[in-house]
């Protein structure tokens, strides 16, 4: 549908926050779903390019969080308010925070905060009965984004960059471990990890939550002509868990939340 | 002259296939049609094409499938498909509360297969016309290989036409030096019509990895890029063979439609827009009423192959 | 590694001819020079490929000759040109100021005629070689006509290669169902390099008028639209062929000349994007500079057919 | 070169005039002259656009007059001031105004007015011994142009349209007409007319000057791909007065403006 663009600003260099407006636009919408946005009224670039829901501010609007990565992502972050955009969604399968589900912890690394922050905000509405922890990992200063927003939702968060140029240095996979490692003695059960970010650190985190039999639901990311399961383009190899057998599923239609386990990283 | 009222009839033929409007879906681009039943109501189109089928399911190739390129895109997708059972018995039934004609695309790795798939949908109610799809740059046997060699072409053709009574389709392939032979092959074999065009055989490197951007390394192009190609090909084969032709390749809007009919086509087909607009395909339909309208032109059959050439 | 301050090798070498860095300009796009001269210093470049000469000069066709089509243009010019003999006297001599290569690119209606024009070439100096276009579009006699049957393809080459001891660049149809075949016949008639590609035929209709848009009907389709259907192609002929190749189609920054040699170009041609950005062709030239001082490779030569594949 | 929009706004429905500013952008450009402009940054649309100088308003800006007729001058009628925009020339042969010329005729219909103003303006500077009659002609109201720059210039106006919503209605040629019957009982010598517009009405100057013998210049359109006399697409067929034979010129290089007794109408 066609939205309006209420602000586009830079967080930090590359790195931009925009929220759209359109009647009902986010009433349906849910955490780990995403949009398709058309960027330019021309040909090229001809698709549309997906952006996850960042953070929901009304059953009229919603916020998306990206980076500049490419000419869609520029010619996006060049918009103004008041601006014309036209954004298909919302999406997929998001986060499911399930009923057995007692403790989260949210990883996310780089961009891949993008969504989480939408699961934390939905969490402390519809599961006030859980106390998340959130694990935020980047290369440098500028890719651990969302502090201040985690901060006001009064959320426990570790934070970890590569350079060490702010925060503790490592890899935020080893700060998840160290968490799990703590607490794991009283049992992991009911405890469940949602995590988004670059594909290793979803793999390590993974095999974290493997290792620990925790339940681990990841987002991914594929390339997309449609977003809404006609074209095929999107397809992941999962795990077919009753015929032991490999199985392309669509990253737009099943996803782009997926179980761990069956992901065949 | 025609009176502000009166509304221009838009029904076509396509040989026997009958389309209350000139509009169909290309094939591989609408999935099964329930994808874009949310979006509209699918008795806006004269008909959809199905998803390419095969007699068994097919996983397709690995990904990455697709790519984007100037006003294109590349796909491999390679004919991931549920089989014509899994069709015929859990997507075909979906189909039916809509007045629309459905066509079921076709393809097989050899003569056998083809005839095969024919033979069940055949019997299949609810199947109105079958398009054989000899085109397929993104498998190895079969597809392609077929519609690159006129004999080939025959042989494929003649034995889905023996199997069946329903309307047959032939999609050619583009990639060759001239379609004119291979479209005279096809109704030599007795088809009733023609789709053109398939995608256009293309590649793209990833400069940054330095590999193909599509695991199946070559792919098919399509869009708006390819649409001065798709005019010139169905240009040529209208003036050269008595068949109808289903015309695609980049239509995006009406008037791409309207460009394809005075090149010569009897119908079109959307393909690559339903991905940039969901409704795209109806849009389309409703805009070459319009433009009936405003052009005072009573019946669409009025503009087919009209170019002043 | 490389140190920071050591700039790397762009010379490549098109069998004998050797070019100081891989950028040329394409046939028809660039005039004789004269007309870019005015933006930058032609020295920056490899080579400039001229506008198709023939023995007399040619009207060309008669407008409108070229529209505007998603990511591309299509052009029916008519290989309008001042003959070989004018080119010699009034236009070449300006080009010997500039340390640069001369590709004079020739065609004629029949082989005689090719043999003609490529002997008067052999004995102009400052024409450094000679690229022989069997792939025009646009032109009812001749042109394409060689360019679609490999026997004809090799009797001109044959006939050319005879009549001159400078290197010679065969032009092949990218209209045809695979080109190797043709590379084959190429290589068989003693060139020394091929260039790939030529336009793909196209055809655009203005719905208002109902005319084509290009009076000449058809015409050649150009620029990035095309971009994926020639890395396809000269990706297939470089693994299929051993002469060094010369990409072209779409080429518009140096990322995309990256591509093409990664695919298995030794030089590129930049075509379209001079009417774009007059200074295209000179900013592939440095942008390419820059890729290989940043990538730390220190022979250009190192990446031509790279791609993992 | 890269240039800033100064300003763009409509004038009346459908057409816009544009400034723009680059550091010597005008220093070489004359009446009749235009630039080509590339109005997005992707592939699509992919050729520039030209559109004629309007009116110098410094060594280092100038002003377009243009409609809106399709993709492009739709995407350039939306920069707004401080937008970029990639201007290619000045380009082409413009008007010359003759040392023998005396007498100045200046005819434009519908957008034809764009260069003619720059015209005038030239006139009244370089050469005040000259007193230019303009005359101006369009469908309807909206199509009669730059009325009121001609007023504050101090040039006499002719005006017609065609439905006649405002002024004389009529074709502006009959004006023409009308005025040299009129005024040539002493002689047509030294006279000079200067036009642009639609096809039909450049025809009939064309003849109408001939028939009076008097030297007239006319600026054509054809469609452009590279408007510096590389790609030979934008011929058009002429005289060749010597060989009395048909040649093709290039509007962008030879013309725009040509001799209206070379052109085979
Ligand atoms: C479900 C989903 C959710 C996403 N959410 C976000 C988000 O919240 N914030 C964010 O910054 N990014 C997100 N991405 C990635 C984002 O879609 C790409 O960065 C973007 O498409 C790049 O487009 P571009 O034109 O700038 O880059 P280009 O490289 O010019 O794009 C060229 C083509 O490749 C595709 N492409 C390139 N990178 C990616 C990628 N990583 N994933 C999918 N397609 C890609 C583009 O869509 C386009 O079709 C998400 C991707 C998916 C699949
Ligand atoms: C020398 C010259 C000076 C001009 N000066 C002016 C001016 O001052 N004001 C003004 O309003 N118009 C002027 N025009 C016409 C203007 O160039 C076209 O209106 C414009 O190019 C249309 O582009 P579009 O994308 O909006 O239309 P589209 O129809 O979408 O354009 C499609 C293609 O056709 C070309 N095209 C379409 N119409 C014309 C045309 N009439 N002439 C040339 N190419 C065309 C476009 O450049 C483009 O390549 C001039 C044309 C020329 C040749
Ligand atoms: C993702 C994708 C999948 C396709 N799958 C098929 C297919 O299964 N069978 C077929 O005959 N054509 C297939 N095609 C080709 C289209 O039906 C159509 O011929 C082509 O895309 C040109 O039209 P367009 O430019 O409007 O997309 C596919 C095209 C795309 C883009
Ligand atoms: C206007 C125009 C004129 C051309 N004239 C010739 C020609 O005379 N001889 C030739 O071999 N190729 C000619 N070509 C083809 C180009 O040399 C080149 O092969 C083709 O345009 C693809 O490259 P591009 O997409 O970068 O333009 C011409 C192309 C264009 C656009
Ligand atoms: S993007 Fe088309 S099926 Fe997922
Ligand atoms: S526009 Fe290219 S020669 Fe005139």
């Amino acid at each position: 549908m066609l939205t309006t663009v209420k602000s586009n600003e830079k967080v930090v260099p590359g790195f931009f926050e925009m929220e759209i407006e359109a009647k009902g636009l986010a009433k349906h919408a849910g955490p780990g779903q995403f949009f398709m946005l058309k960027v330019a009224f021309g040909t090229d670039p001809l698709l549309r390019r997906p952006l996850s829901i960042h953070r929901i501010t009304s059953p009229d609007s919603l916020r998306f969080l990206y980076r500049e990565s490419g000419r869609g992502t520029s010619i996006l972050s060049k918009l103004v308010p008041g601006d014309q955009l036209d954004a298909l969604g919302p999406l997929g399968n998001g986060f499911k925070v399930g009923k057995t589900v007692k403790h989260a912890l949210i990883v996310g690394g780089g961009i891949g905060v993008a969504p989480l922050l939408c699961l934390t905000d939905h969490i402390a509405k519809e599961r006030p009965d859980i106390t998340p922890v959130v694990f935020i990992g980047g290369r440098d200063k500028d890719s651990v984004m969302c502090l201040d927003q985690f901060k006001e939702l009064g959320i426990e968060t570790h934070i970890r960059t590569e350079d060490g140029s702010i925060h503790k240095k490592g890899l935020i996979t080893h700060s998840l471990e160290e968490y799990i490692d703590k607490y794991k003695k009283d049992g992991t059960g009911g405890w469940a990890i949602f995590s988004c970010g670059p594909t290793p650190m979803l793999r390590s985190v993974a095999a974290i939550a493997n290792m620990n039999d925790i339940k681990c639901f990841t987002s991914l990311e594929a390339h997309m002509a449609c977003g809404i399961g006609a074209c095929l383009g999107c397809v992941i190899p999962l795990l077919d868990r009753e015929h032991e057998t490999q199985v392309y599923r669509k990253v737009c239609e099943d996803g782009p939340v997926f179980d761990s386990e069956e992901v065949l990283w | 002259m025609v009176k502000k009222d009166h509304t221009p009839s838009t029904e076509v033929s396509l040989g026997p296939l009958k389309l209350k409007n000139p509009v169909v879906t290309a094939s591989g681009t609408f999935g099964y049609g329930a994808e874009y039943a949310k979006f509209y109501d699918l008795s806006r189109l004269g008909g959809i094409t199905v998803k390419g089928l095969s007699m068994k399911p097919i996983p397709g190739n690995p990904p990455p499938r697709i790519c984007e390129t100037p006003s294109g895109m590349l796909n491999a997708i390679g004919l991931q498909n549920v089989g014509v059972d899994e069709f015929i018995n859990k997507k075909l039934p979906f189909l039916a509360q809509y007045d629309i004609k459905v066509i079921a695309n076709i393809f097989g790795n050899t003569v056998e297969e083809y005839e095969a798939v024919a033979a069940r949908l055949d019997r299949a109610d609810g199947v109105h016309a079958l398009e054989v799809n000899i085109s397929c740059p993104n498998v190895k046997k079969g597809g392609m290989a077929f519609g690159v060699d006129p004999d080939s072409t025959y042989e494929v053709l003649k034995a889905v036409r023996q199997v069946t009574g329903k309307p047959v389709i032939a999609k050619l392939s583009p990639n060759v030096t001239s379609v004119v032979p291979f479209a005279e092959k096809a109704a030599e074999a007795g088809v009733d019509a023609l789709s053109l065009i398939n995608t256009l055989l293309g590649m793209a490197i990833d400069i940054r990895t330095r590999k193909p951007k599509l695991a199946n390394i070559t792919g098919g192009l399509s869009g708006p890029a390819i649409r001065p190609v798709a005019i010139r090909i169905i240009w040529q084969v209208h003036r050269a063979v008595g068949l109808p032709i289903i015309g695609m390749g980049g239509i995006m809007d009406a008037s791409d439609a309207v460009e394809f009919m005075l090149a010569g086509a009897t119908a079109v087909a959307v393909g690559t827009a339903n991905f940039v607009n969901p409704t795209a395909a109806a849009d389309i339909a409703d805009g070459i009423k319009n433009y009936l309208g405003e052009n005072k032109i009573e019946d669409i059959n009025q503009i087919i192959g009209q170019v002043q050439a």
